[in-house]
């Protein structure tokens, strides 16, 4: 038990990586009301793309992590238009599996130009600072500043910028958004850019700590999709709620089972918060 | 007369015409309703207006100048606006930022609403309250109050009493005459055509996705004839 | 007075935060039409819902037809006749008109997975006895020529008859109209006012909703008012309409 | 099924593989298989394991080619997964009719395949390292130059005795060896009167923090890795980050060059790796860098580099083309009195005199059931960055 | 070459299975299943226990595999009765993952990732490959022939219909009587025995099963299968499972062309074909090659 505040902090800094693609794969979700699985591809595409700024260019975290962003943004952008929104009005699901095959070919695009190597980012690595016996890492700490901050400017931009708003109009209520003068279209592309950006953004600052390969982001699609259901799809705020959820529940699920089954317990845990709320955490709340 | 549209047909697909020659005008500070049985175009009318059908044939004029073939944005920029019957509020915004959407192309929103405001003291109230905990008249309120902020010269509502109990059906016939009152064109479709035709100041009846009959509204509400087709033969 | 077919007491239930009922009563006579009218948010619907089991009620009892039905899951309830319609007309979009009646019909062996699967022989004499009833019942309502429609290309009103059409296919004693007027023109309304009286002459009960007061002062023998979750007043229907407290919270007219 | 109908299958099974070999017994090339990871988990190996086995195979097409033909590569990806392994033997097996397929990775791959390479008596290398591998009934066909599980942790239980450790520690994800290292080194650390913890972690996780907060508990000072590639880069951060200080010794294909460019130099150093010693000094060393364009090469493509050499100076051996050819002269080139050889290209020139091969990943002698047998292991140590000899067995 | 055509037939006719099972589940009764590859390794499993360890004969090694599998899905479906749409999707993936964690880590069980080698197949040791191919493909075909009258049994009768309500609209199929939960129940039974069915088939064609087998991206291709073929269509679900394997296996034909390339390159090219050919084939039939019909009335008037 004495790991316990240990692991929390573990939980935190895991949970708060894993908020920022979780947001962005919730606010696709809001907008275009489906499960956009590409994300796993974004975000591979999105580490990749703050490798090459970060190691070719030598540019570092935060400019290589913008170029992460944009990166991810544009290919979501185009990507959504080739194959995805055409199949939208055949339903969500279609829509869905469409985006698993599309992050089945961008992965292997990625692997086209990049080959399976395993590659690290060019930063320097310091080791851990120990406080009251729980250590915390100087780059998870910056890590979770970073994702802190971008929470910080989409929570703001969402509620006090006129585009913020008209996306969450959107997502509220697109054809009466449309009958106001939104064009739906217009956001839903806005919502894909910076969605699959942060998207991008996530996979990098994810990145970060390990390693990456084309699969990178394959990893991360179950515990994304899982945070943004246990927090309540489509709510933004939940969706962070439900990444710390899974965060500290993966971590924490150490202390009583074998660490083999550490997804299976975030998946328990999925599991008890919806038989108590069937809706998720904060209910089907957009925004 | 500032709005009019001549001979409109038009579906949601090709193979579905559901208009088949409209015709239909109004003038500032003029309440018209549209009447007609079910299925004969009255909604679908309204969004062609709106630019909301793919395919339109005929000619609308607002102003002097052609809508028709407009998108919706466009036509919203011409202070025209559309309540729809149904889900015509954005449940999860406040009630402030609902009108802030209504605005959304408008230069001085800010003023607007507070005009809003003043006129509808209940939203002023509750005004950082998420709109979907206001009741069914008050959301028809509300509703109406998001389309005005932006359609200054138009309002075209869909319905508005279906569902309302007489009395708050009452109050929203009350509020729309004084909102074409500060001379916008206001065209409306009901089922309730009794309580339309006592509200509206021309009528026009639609069957079949044609014009059938046009007429004052004291002028159709006494037409015997009138009644026992369209209206059911019946009285209050 | 005569047997009453349904009696619910003290209902309470609360809905999205909201208490939409506290402590309502309902009776509905046999041989009779009872209309519900009430204020938007009074309770109707949610009382629909409770009444059918689709939400239950969180305390209160209802008996239907002599047995206590409190807490039956809804499939049970419509399966011992009291069956209802919807506000909006909710469709099944991926059935035809003639599957939405038969779907709606009681007595199916078909839909026992083991005698669907072993047995085609077993069901397929009701399924027979049920399709003729639907043709029937659509001829009535005049939705014969579109049984092989899909149910979501039907119009508004033809909606509306639907719903009536697949509250009768499963022989009810109670049939609760949610609405049954809204978004129907004058002349169909009229109809649908035909049909229910009809329906009353061959000994079905029923409960309806609606705003239409034209439409509750043709069929109902009796009116039942609700306001804020609970009964406000019973009567013939000038008795209530008469009321003051009705006509300032419904009507409208002291004002 | 009436007999009528099985000897009907029959007959035309016949036919099927009667009729490619008396068609173009004298003008087909010879094909040989290479069945690796291409994608997927193992994807971070099989790409040079593949590129190794065909540098040799254009290398002895340049010579000549083996009994007069041409030697052609048919490669296919294993997907990591042994439903899709499955598949592309088969295709190899019934379309190409390959004589053998080479360097399968993953144990459950390898064990996937098997019974199709069995019983279509095609030979199957491969460098998988889980014990219940060669005992299936095999008949021969299978062989495998990854030393078998047992034989490597108590190596590298050994070395750790060597280098003073009191205090063990194993981590790593659970495959077929996890159980049996923890076995093994709880046996050491019994007959030494050590302390030994083990924790096995889920793969594919993005970090191992709590995990290492875990291990670290026990105070080991020195902890043996069980992961592949992927993990063990996050796993040796985490170790480094959380202060670890003391010794960490992980397999050489954890901790391959890829994993040592990956990371910064602080994290690896110190870091032992042990492997089945490729022969570093021997010209078949030499060659394989020379074909992969790489200074350091890895256990695996050394290894795929021997299964090419072994199958076709096997076939030409046996003067034949099929698996049996393999199977049967497998031994015959690799181990006993011959003359040394290091090279396919050598070999079938020497073929005559007897030859003994001996590749880059050591010496190739195989015992009855396709163990690899002698294998020499080496220890190195990483400094900055780069992995050196420290010491051999 | 036609014992790999056979194989590959086979492959595609356990496919077929998968197919038919999730059409049950997810085509006609609209409940998502993300964890296909759990049932289906549910079933393998089972029924390779079965026959290597307790060495019951392969049928009742099989009828334990969909025994198993039913009863799982019948439970899974319990226990998430209230949940719907995306919940019920997540709760399936974990389900699927769960399982293949417990096959990877509960050794004494499943031998854990060495995995059961030595299945038996029927008939195998006295067989030639071609001709055991032949078997398998023949038993195969003959058991989606089965799982083919089963689910258009199923789909004509009131029974499918009272599903696709269910599948419409919960609350009005309710309301019509039909008691929402069993049938949800039996319909994902129903189609988990035939996951289950489908991975016993596999295990004993296989004769290999491990937890790797059981990994997501089979589930992947389940639902392309499904949904490039037709949702809610029998024949769909056939067609389409013959589509997938058609696909993952011509593209091995293709690497020739890219002569120039590293193998990885060869294998990202044959993965993106794969995935692309999916999206266009669902860009231009959305509704799948066959799209759903409802069947026709018995007809006593018409």
């Amino acid at each position: 038990m004495e790991l316990l505040p240990q692991l929390l902090i573990n939980g935190v800094i895991f949970g708060s990586l894993l908020a920022i693609p979780a947001i962005g794969f919730t606010a696709i979700f809001a907008v275009l009301r489906f499960p956009n699985f590409s994300v796993a591809s974004h975000a591979t595409i999105g580490a990749f793309a703050g490798y090459a700024a970060n190691v070719w260019l030598g540019l570092p975290t935060v400019p290589a992590l913008l170029f992460a962003f944009t990166t991810a943004a544009a290919v979501g952008c185009i990507s959504d238009e080739i194959a995805l929104k055409p199949l939208r009005p055949y339903g969500a699901l279609t829509a869905a599996i469409a985006s698993i095959a599309l992050t089945i070919v961008l992965e292997n695009m990625v692997r086209l130009g990049f080959g399976n190597d395993l590659r690290g980012y060019n930063l320097p690595l310091m080791r851990d600072w120990r406080m009251y016996g729980v250590r915390v890492g100087p780059q998870q700490l910056q890590n979770l500043i970073l994702a802190l901050m971008i929470m910080t400017i989409v929570f703001l931009a969402l509620k006090f910028t006129r585009t913020g708003k008209a996306m969450r109009a959107v997502a509220d209520n697109p054809e009466l958004a449309e009958l106001k003068g939104i064009d739906p279209t217009f956001v839903g592309r806005l919502t894909v850019f910076f969605g699959m950006g942060l998207v991008g953004a996530g996979g990098m600052l994810l990145g970060l700590g390990t390693s990456i390969d084309p699969l990178t982001g394959f990893r991360f699609i179950l515990p994304i999709f899982a945070a943004a259901v246990v927090g309540g799809l489509g709510s933004i705020p939940g969706s962070v709620i439900g990444a710390m959820v899974i965060g500290i529940g993966e971590e924490l699920s150490i202390l009583v089972l074998s660490a083999t089954y550490k997804s299976a317990v975030g998946f328990f845990a999925i599991v008890i918060v919806l038989i108590f709320r069937p809706r998720g955490i904060l209910g089907e709340r957009k925004f | 007369m500032i709005f009019s549209a001549e001979e409109i047909t038009g579906g949601y697909s090709r193979a579905d015409q559901i208009l088949k020659g409209v015709t239909i005008s109004a003038d500032l500070g003029e309440t018209v309703a549209i009447l007609g049985p079910n299925g004969a175009g009255k909604s679908t009318f309204l969004k062609a207006v709106m630019g909301l059908l793919p395919r339109v044939e005929g000619t609308i004029y607002f102003d002097g100048r052609r809508i028709d073939g407009l998108r919706p944005k466009q036509v919203v920029e011409h202070g025209i606006g559309f309540v729809p019957q149904e889900n015509n509020v954005f449940p999860s915004l406040s009630i402030h930022e609902n009108l802030e959407i209504g605005g959304y192309l408008t230069s001085d929103t800010q003023r607007r609403i507070e005009e809003i405001f003043d006129c509808f003291p209940l939203l002023a109230k509750r005004r950082a309250e998420a709109a979907r905990a206001l009741s069914g008249g008050q959301r028809q309120i509300l509703a109406m109050a998001i389309t005005m902020v932006h359609a200054s010269r138009m309002l075209l509502l869909d319905e508005p009493s279906a569902g309302l109990a007489p009395k708050a059906a009452g109050e929203l016939f009350e509020t729309i005459r004084q909102i074409a009152g500060c001379s916008i064109a206001v065209i409306l479709v009901e089922q309730n055509a009794l309580a339309a035709l006592k509200t509206c100041d021309r009528a026009y009846i639609l069957s079949a996705g044609s014009n059938h009959i046009t007429g004052t509204g004291t002028e159709l509400a006494n037409d015997p004839n009138i009644r026992e087709t369209f209206l059911g033969g019946r009285k209050y | 007075m005569s047997k009453l077919i349904l009696i619910a007491k003290d209902l309470y239930r609360e809905y999205y935060g909201v208490q939409a009922l506290t402590g309502a009563s309902l009776q509905v006579e046999e041989g009779t039409i009872t209309g519900l009218i009430g204020p938007n948010g009074a309770g109707k619907t949610t009382m629909f819902n409770c009444l059918t089991g689709v939400v239950p009620a969180e305390k209160g009892t209802i008996v239907f037809n002599g047995t206590n039905v409190t807490g039956w899951r809804p499939e049970r309830i419509c399966s011992i006749g009291m069956v209802r319609t919807f506000q909006i007309a909710r469709g099944f979009p991926s059935l035809t008109v003639l599957e939405t009646l038969l779907l709606h019909g009681d007595r199916q062996p078909g839909e026992s997975v083991i005698r669907s699967l072993v047995s085609q022989k077993s069901w397929t004499a009701r399924e027979q006895e049920l399709e003729a009833r639907a043709h029937k019942i659509a001829t009535r309502l005049k939705l014969d020529h579109l049984l092989s429609n899909m149910s979501s290309d039907l119009s508004g009103g033809q909606k509306k008859l639907l719903e009536i059409g697949r509250a009768l296919m499963g022989n009810p004693k109670l049939v609760l109209l949610d609405e049954p007027a809204a978004g129907v023109n004058p002349t169909l309304v009229g109809e649908i006012a035909e049909r229910i009286l009809e329906l009353r002459g061959s000994g079905i009960n029923f409960l309806v909703i609606d705003h239409d007061l034209e439409l509750i002062a043709r069929i109902c023998n009796v009116v039942t008012v609700m306001a804020h979750g609970t009964h406000l007043t019973t009567g013939s229907y000038e008795e209530v309409t008469s009321d003051p407290r009705v006509q300032d919270a419904y009507l409208g007219l002291a004002a | 099924m009436s007999i009528l109908n099985r000897r009907l299958f029959l007959g035309a099974s016949a036919a099927a593989l009667a009729a490619p070999s008396l068609l173009g017994a004298q003008t087909m090339p010879i094909k040989l298989g290479s069945l690796t990871p291409l994608t997927g988990v193992g994807g971070t190996y099989g790409p040079s394991m593949r590129d190794a086995i065909s540098g040799v195979i254009n290398q002895v097409n340049e010579a000549g080619g083996l009994l007069g033909r041409e030697v052609v590569l048919v490669s296919e990806d294993t997907q990591t997964s042994p439903e899709a392994a499955v598949r592309a033997a088969r295709k190899l097996i019934d379309v190409d009719g390959v004589a053998a397929i080479l360097g399968t990775w993953a144990s459950s791959v390898t064990t996937a395949v098997a019974p199709l390479a069995w019983e279509s008596r095609t030979m199957l290398m491969c460098v998988s390292g889980a014990d219940s591998i060669t005992q299936l009934p095999h008949q021969g066909f299978i062989c495998r130059t990854q030393p078998n599980a047992e034989l490597q942790i108590n190596t590298a239980g050994e070395f750790m005795l060597r280098e003073g450790a009191t205090q063990l520690a194993w981590i790593g994800r659970q495959t077929p060896f996890a159980e049996l290292s923890i076995h093994v080194l709880e046996k050491i650390a019994a007959e030494n009167d050590f302390g030994m913890d083990s924790l096995i972690y889920e793969a594919d996780k993005t970090t191992y923090r709590s995990e290492v907060d875990q291990i670290l508990r026990s105070n080991p000072d020195f902890i043996l890795l069980g992961g592949y590639a992927a993990d063990t880069v996050v796993l040796l951060r985490d170790l480094w980050q959380a202060g670890y200080e003391g010794q960490i010794v992980g397999p050489a294909y954890a901790v391959n060059p890829s994993v040592l460019d990956t990371l910064p130099k602080d994290v690896t150093e110190g870091v032992f790796t042990w492997e089945g010693a490729p022969a570093v000094e021997s010209a078949a060393y030499a060659n394989v860098q020379q074909i992969l364009g790489v200074e350091d090469v890895d256990p695996y493509s050394a290894q795929t580099y021997d299964h090419a050499n072994l199958s076709i100076l096997a076939m030409a051996a046996g003067e034949g083309t099929t698996g049996d050819t393999i199977q049967s002269n497998l031994r015959l080139i690799s181990q006993g009195d011959g003359a040394l050889v290091d090279n396919a290209v050598d070999g079938l020139a020497m073929l005559s005199g007897g030859i003994n091969y001996s590749g880059a990943s050591g010496p190739c002698d195989f015992d009855d059931i396709g163990d690899i047998v002698g294998t020499q292991f080496v220890f190195k140590l990483i400094s900055n960055g780069v992995a050196s000899v420290h010491s051999r067995t | 070459m036609l014992s790999y055509f056979l194989a590959n037939l086979t492959f595609a006719g356990i496919y077929a299975l998968l197919a038919l099972g999730l059409n049950v589940i997810w085509g006609m009764a609209g409940m998502i299943n993300l964890g296909l590859a759990g049932f289906f390794a549910l079933g393998a499993y089972a029924s390779s226990i079965a026959t290597v360890y307790l060495e019951f004969p392969i049928v009742l090694g099989v009828s334990l595999g969909v025994m198993v599998a039913a009863t799982a899905g019948g439970v899974l479906s319990q226990l998430s009765l209230n949940l719907r749409g995306d919940y019920l999707a997540i709760v399936t993936l974990g389900f699927g993952e769960l399982i293949r964690l417990i096959a990877t880590n509960e050794t004494w069980l499943t031998n854990g990732s060495d995995g059961i080698s030595g299945v038996p197949g029927p008939f195998r040791s006295s067989l030639t490959p071609l001709a055991f191919n032949a078997v398998a493909c023949a038993l195969v075909i003959s058991t989606v022939l089965v799982a083919w009258f089963i689910s258009e049994r199923i789909r004509k009768a009131p029974f499918g219909r009272a599903l696709r309500a269910i599948r419409d609209d919960e609350m009005a199929a309710a309301v019509a009587g039909k008691p929402v939960r069993l049938y949800k129940i039996q319909a994902f039974a129903i189609g988990s025995a035939l996951l289950g069915l489908a991975g016993a088939a596999y295990a004993h064609f296989n004769s290999y099963v491990a937890p790797d087998i059981f990994r997501p991206l089979l589930t992947i291709y389940i639902f392309f299968a499904l949904t490039a073929g037709g949702t809610g269509n029998t024949l769909g679900a056939v067609f389409g499972a013959v589509l997938v394997i058609a696909l993952l296996e011509g593209t091995r034909f293709i690497e020739p062309f890219f002569e120039s390339l590293s193998g990885v390159q060869a294998a990202s090219i044959r993965e993106i074909v794969i995935g692309a050919t999916l999206i266009f084939v669902m860009r231009f039939r959305p509704k799948g090659i066959f799209a759903e019909r409802p069947p026709r009335p018995l007809g006593t008037s018409d």
